[in-house]
């Protein structure tokens, strides 16, 4: 168990270490120079030579990653060439407005999604079954961003009912939960019809196996069968899936904070892009993709903790 | 009669552990023996039956022969030539000597192609195409039994027996020397056994292959095999003519095998032996004779002493303490 | 055989397919008697899972029982609600399944199991627990008490199989339903698993369904054996009478061909040439017609009676029916 | 092929994708016969008008007639999900083959960089690049394939493990057949069944991609007319008129509607064991 809890540790530091090293392979194989684009084009050669060395892009690339590097153990992230503040500050400000967003829409989407999936699956192919069924595909397929405006222009600028900026008020707790419920209904919608199709499915299937037909046949009363011997399993598939999920929720995370004006990483990552300032985009970039492996890595340990079978073989 | 195919002190090894996981566990030997010490002869046109219960090795070995295994120690005769140390172009003639059939009847056919296609594979893989091959295809059919029309049809449409029929067909395609079965009735009903082991009975008789068949089953031996192994833990317990095994059995394993498929009769005096317990883990054998945790005859010795080799009569050998009958 | 635990008769099901209704169980007279062990003998696609599926009410959806009953305990199982069914289950019938390593849920402990099971009984939690450790000790297994917090993965198949048919007597049931309990495991075991469920019937004086297409193991385990062939049962009997005297052709020739019963060394073991019919185009006349080597002129069109050809010895062919055949 | 054809069109649901996605092709092929007026021709006058006879969706803040960019929208929808679904599915199939049929450390190493990119989220990844090489279609597709060649090489790794395990292969071998015959006839035809209903269900998946970068300003350059870039405008507009969020969601939920339903039939008709979460 320890053993494997290292091994997937050490597995994550060498992606995320992966990930950055291809990300400023790729800032430095593009055409252009990042502290040309960043002053503009009327920026003098001189002006341009101090901006490169203030984002330490005129080192050799492998000591440009080994100086990255070097600066993460130390906890940092290098400096906002344009505020001059350090990056860590930054993103670490925007982080908890993003987790909180993301932890309120996933967690919305488990209540509605995991037992929605659970009753269509039990009463299959009645018409309760098939309108949850259409209605989940119509969930997912619809665009994060595409609710979110739906959702702003509905309930925020026609009806008034909820906020349509911000995070709400510092310390004011029912004005932040006002501001949450959009972009938290945009992101968590999908999410809602994609648990409900997956626990479905999984449901099914796990009911279809043999030892539930053991339980049965022991004249173990149903609810028992279903929400004891069933459910644990089925769920197995929904927190792999959760874990992998991060990427997809941090990007529809991205949308809908633009779309609300709210902060977050995304909204970070979006004006940092279109100041062009590297050393944001780098920053945040590194700590969504340690987001994404600390997901993945906490999912298969709470798939082993739910799965004796896969306990044992760690 | 000359050897087809001669195997001696073969050892097969598996890892089970990685070097790192033995070194933190604290386990000396990440690997174990599947196959230990084997050694065995096929004569021309005979038959060679090794028995084995689920992980005795059985398999192992017969892929070790086919070279799909590397063989820890020993040799690998065939015709002549080492199969252990061959490179790959002399592997690729050797496959064309041999065939190996799969315990699957089905599941052994590539699922996307027609049987058709399937019994032409090896003429295809060995570049052999410029032969006909719809009439290599209907020789091979009616060798075997199956109606023309069967080239035409895809395996998932195929019954057990047919499926098997065709793995026949397609094993006999090259002409091999030597026919590795495994489990060649396995899945199948009891009817269609019958008409399996006849099969390759009649072949053998016409076309002359050696055959080395593998299989759980003792009771079919009898009909098919000239000699026959038993194995135990991956290792040969008892080995020899299969009329004497049949007739003299003296190994307690061979003697508890035997029984476990009794006669149909509700009359027959039944004198089934129980062994005890299951079979031991090969990270975990036992000392002495291997076979002592589970033997209803257990006597002095056997737990810490290696059983001698003992030979019954010619060729018919077994390692036991304390031979029965 | 009028004290039958259990009596099946004219039992017919039939499923939906794509293809049309297949008749995979047709018109099946069969009894167990109490306390003893009946065999059901048949070949793949004989129709035996659909008949134990039947008979604990636990069928696939798309099922259907055109005709027939299944009297258990005096009481029609058929005309039984689904919470009256589900009380009989795993206390008066119960079951072990063909698959060890499936049978038994992968997450939970075999303790958990088979205290789950007991949910009928008021008894304490801790009442319960020495329940399952005796049942456990009972079937071989050595050091129950700690191993009760195991979960079933970490058990060889054997040891699985064990475990389940402690399950299945725990409540002490008057039917035990074995679907090929030892057709997964090694010969070896086989013997073991055999031995033991003849020394529990004994002990809790239940009645098993034994149902297995090997001859030698039917022969040694079971009093009646029934042979089942193509959806239909074509000889019903004691052991004894079907194995010495058999009756039906199929019978005949399948006694014939287990190697097993063949000591002397040939090289034409005896087979039953051709394949089942199709069982959603039923061929008119007798179901064995087309691999009998007997078959006569009213075999095409008549379909055989269920008649008695010695006393508690029942065949459906018309050989048995000829005056003097027997 | 007309077989299953004929099965899809019996379920309702998947009657409803084909005409979705039939619909939406041709009118997006057709634009130019259709659309009434030219997607970037600007003017002034008729400016953020309502639905009208003239302008069936209405125009946008600088007269573009918005059915016509709708339509002319499509072209660019469908070229980006199926130029990158297309690569992103040949690149996968081939790298997916070899982690599973090669040796261990291969495998180990392919896995490894797939579950980097994996690693990034998708529009952060979109987003950087774009920033450093600047906004176009070509690097929407770029992106796109990159980030999705993970997903697919996964699939069919997957697949190839179970089916390296299967006694059939195992038989190839023994005869001696070679790794590019047992992959190219025996796994490669088990394989692509699978993997192209996952392509069809993703292709909704791209267009929702494409149509949220350029609804960030980051995917097709003005004026060219995109869903996403339709989006934005309305985004801007919102508190003046709903009619181009209106405009440029419509198609956006209808062909994803469509490609999904239509996805799903063609799954539960070839292959009801396959799971999205593979």
């Amino acid at each position: 168990m320890l053993f494997y809890l290292i091994k997937r540790l050490a597995l994550g530091v060498v992606i995320v270490m992966l990930a950055v090293t291809l990300l400023f392979c790729m800032i430095h194989l593009v055409p252009g120079d990042p502290a040309r684009i960043l002053l503009g084009p009327r920026a003098t050669p001189e002006l341009i030579a101090g901006m490169s060395a203030r984002m330490g892009l005129d080192q050799p690339l492998p000591i440009q990653i080994l100086l990255f590097f070097g600066n993460l153990f130390r906890g940092d992230l290098g400096m906002d060439v344009i505020t001059n503040r350090p990056v860590a500050d930054m993103v670490f400000g925007q982080l908890p407005y993003t987790l909180w967003l993301i932890f309120t829409a996933i967690g919305f989407a488990m209540v509605i999604g995991i037992p929605l999936g659970c009753y269509s699956a039990l009463h299959r192919n009645t018409l309760i079954d098939r309108v949850t069924g259409v209605l989940s595909v119509a969930c997912i397929t619809v665009p994060a961003f595409v609710v979110a405006l739906y959702s702003l222009l509905i309930f925020a600028v026609t009806l008034n009912w909820f906020p349509a900026v911000g995070a709400g008020e510092q310390g004011n707790f029912w004005d932040q939960v006002r501001h949450i419920v959009l972009p938290a209904l945009a992101i968590g919608l999908s999410w809602i019809g994609y648990l409900a199709r997956l626990v479905r499915a999984s449901m099914l299937e796990v009911m279809g196996e043999n030892h539930i037909r053991t339980a049965r046949a022991y004249g173990l009363p149903e609810r028992v069968v279903v929400f004891r011997y069933a459910l644990k399993l089925a769920v197995l598939p929904t927190v792999t899936v959760i874990g992998v999920g991060m990427g997809f929720l941090l990007s529809a995370a991205l949308f809908t904070e633009i779309v609300f004006a709210r902060p977050g990483i995304g909204k970070l990552i979006f004006d940092s892009i279109t100041t062009r300032n590297y050393p944001v985009v780098m920053g945040s970039v590194l700590v969504s993709t340690v987001l994404f492996v600390i997901s993945t890595t906490l999912s298969d340990l709470v798939n082993a903790w739910l799965d004796p079978r896969i306990r044992s073989s760690l | 009669m000359t050897d087809v195919l001669e195997v001696k002190n073969v050892r097969v090894r598996f890892r089970v552990k990685s070097n790192f996981q033995a070194l933190v566990q604290g386990i000396e030997d990440p690997f174990i023996d599947a196959v230990r010490d084997a050694s065995f002869a096929i004569l021309e046109g005979e038959t060679f039956t090794l028995v084995g219960e689920s992980g005795s090795g059985k398999s192992t070995l017969a892929l070790a022969v086919a070279g799909l295994l590397p063989a820890e120690e020993g040799s690998v005769r065939f015709g002549g030539a080492e199969v252990t140390t061959m490179d790959h172009a002399a592997l690729q003639a050797y496959r064309k000597q041999i065939s190996f059939m799969w315990q699957n009847p089905v599941g052994s056919l590539s699922p996307r192609l027609s049987v058709g296609s399937l019994i032409t594979e090896p003429y295809k893989i060995h570049k052999l195409a410029e032969r006909d091959l719809k009439a290599e295809c209907a020789r091979l059919l009616k060798m075997v039994g199956l109606p023309r029309e069967f080239s035409t049809r895809y395996p998932h449409q195929l019954s057990g027996g047919q499926a098997r029929r065709v793995g026949v067909a397609r094993a006999l395609a090259l002409n091999p020397k030597l026919i590795i079965a495994d489990e060649p009735t396995a899945g199948l009903d009891v009817s269609v056994q019958g008409e399996i082991l006849n099969l390759l009975n009649r072949l053998q008789d016409e076309l002359g292959v050696a055959m080395f068949i593998i299989t759980h089953n003792l009771n079919i031996v009898r009909h098919i095999s000239d000699h026959t192994a038993i194995m135990y833990l991956g290792r040969f317990v008892e080995l020899g003519p299969t009329d004497d095994i049949f007739e003299q059995p003296r190994h307690p394993y061979t003697l508890a095998l035997l029984s476990a498929n009794p006669e149909p009769d509700p009359d027959a005096a039944i004198s089934r032996i129980e062994l005890k317990g299951e079979v031991p883990s090969l990270m975990d054998r036992p000392g002495g004779c291997e076979f002592h945790t589970r033997c209803p005859f257990v006597g002095d010795g056997c737990d810490t002493n290696p059983p001698p080799l003992f030979t019954v009569s010619g060729a018919h050998t077994l390692t036991c303490h304390y031979p029965r009958g | 055989m009028n004290d039958a635990l259990l009596t099946i008769r004219d039992l017919s099901v039939h499923y939906h397919t794509d293809r049309g209704e297949l008749k995979a169980m047709r018109h099946v007279n069969m009894d167990v008697p109490g306390g003893s062990i009946v065999g059901v003998v048949g070949e793949s696609g004989c129709g035996k899972s659909t008949l134990i599926s039947s008979i604990i009410r636990l069928l696939a959806s798309n099922a259907i029982i055109p005709c027939g009953s299944i009297t258990f305990e005096g009481r029609d199982l058929l005309g039984l609600s689904r919470e009256e069914m589900r009380r009989l289950r795993g206390d008066r019938i119960s079951i072990v399944f063909q698959d060890p390593m499936s049978t038994l849920n992968p997450v939970l402990s075999i303790g958990r199991q088979m205290v789950d099971i007991q949910y009928r009984s008021s008894a304490s939690r801790a009442h319960k627990i020495k329940r399952a450790t005796e049942m456990l000790a009972s079937v071989g297994i050595s050091d129950p008490g700690s191993r009760l917090k195991q979960f079933p993965h970490e058990f060889s198949g054997g040891m699985q199989q064990r475990i389940s048919i402690a399950m299945a007597l725990q409540a002490e049931p008057a039917l035990l339903i074995a679907d090929e309990p030892t057709t997964a495991l090694d010969a070896t075991l086989e013997v073991q698993i055999i031995h033991l469920l003849k020394k529990l019937q004994t002990d809790i004086g239940c009645s098993i369904l034994f149902i297995s297409h090997h001859l030698g193991v039917i022969a040694e385990l079971c009093d009646y054996v029934v042979v089942m062939y193509a959806g239909e049962v074509v000889e019903e009997g004691t052991t004894r009478e079907v194995f010495h005297n058999p009756a039906h052709p199929y019978t005949e020739r399948l006694l014939r061909c287990d190697p097993a019963s063949i000591a002397t060394k040939t090289r034409s073991l005896p087979t039953i040439p051709g394949e089942i019919p199709d069982l959603v185009t039923l061929p008119q006349g007798c179901i064995f017609k087309n691999r009998c080597e007997h078959v006569m002129t009213q075999c095409e069109h008549l379909v055989p009676a269920w008649i008695e050809s010695h006393s508690g010895h029942f065949v459906s062919c018309h050989l048995a029916a000829k005056p003097g055949n027997d | 092929m007309i077989d299953i054809l004929r099965r899809i069109t019996r379920e309702p649901l998947g009657m409803i994708g084909l005409v979705l996605v039939v619909l939406i092709v041709i009118s997006a092929l057709l634009a130019g016969v259709i659309a009434p007026y030219d997607p970037i021709e600007l003017r002034i006058v008729d400016r953020l008008q309502g639905p009208s006879a003239a302008h069936l969706l209405g125009t946008d803040q600088l007269g573009r007639d918005l059915f016509s960019r709708v339509l002319y929208g499509g072209q660019v929808a469908l070229k980006v999900a199926l130029i990158s679904i297309g690569a992103a599915l040949g690149v996968g199939v081939l790298f997916g083959m070899i982690a599973g049929f090669g040796p261990r450390w291969l495998d180990n190493i392919i896995m490894l960089f797939f579950d980097t990119i994996r690693s990034f989220p998708t529009v952060m990844f979109a987003l950087a690049t774009v920033a450093l090489v600047g906004p176009s279609l070509e690097t929407v597709i770029a992106v796109i394939v990159v980030t999705t060649i993970p997903n697919y090489g996964r699939v069919v790794r997957t697949q190839t493990l179970s089916i390296r395990s299967n006694e059939f292969i195992k038989a190839e071998r023994a005869m001696g057949a070679s790794m590019v015959r047992i992959l190219g006839v025996h796994v490669l035809p088990n394989v692509i069944g699978p993997l192209m209903i996952l392509a069809s269900m993703d292709i909704p998946t791209v267009i929702a991609l494409e149509a949220g970068l350029s609804f960030l300003g980051m995917g097709v350059k003005p004026p060219t007319p995109s869903w996403g870039s339709i989006l934005n405008d309305g985004y801007t507009l919102i508190r003046n008129t709903p009619w181009p969020i209106i405009a440029g969601s419509i198609p956006l939920v209808l062909i994803t509607l469509g490609f999904t339903f239509l996805g799903e039939s063609l799954r539960d008709l070839i292959d009801p064991k396959l799971r999205k979460n593979i």
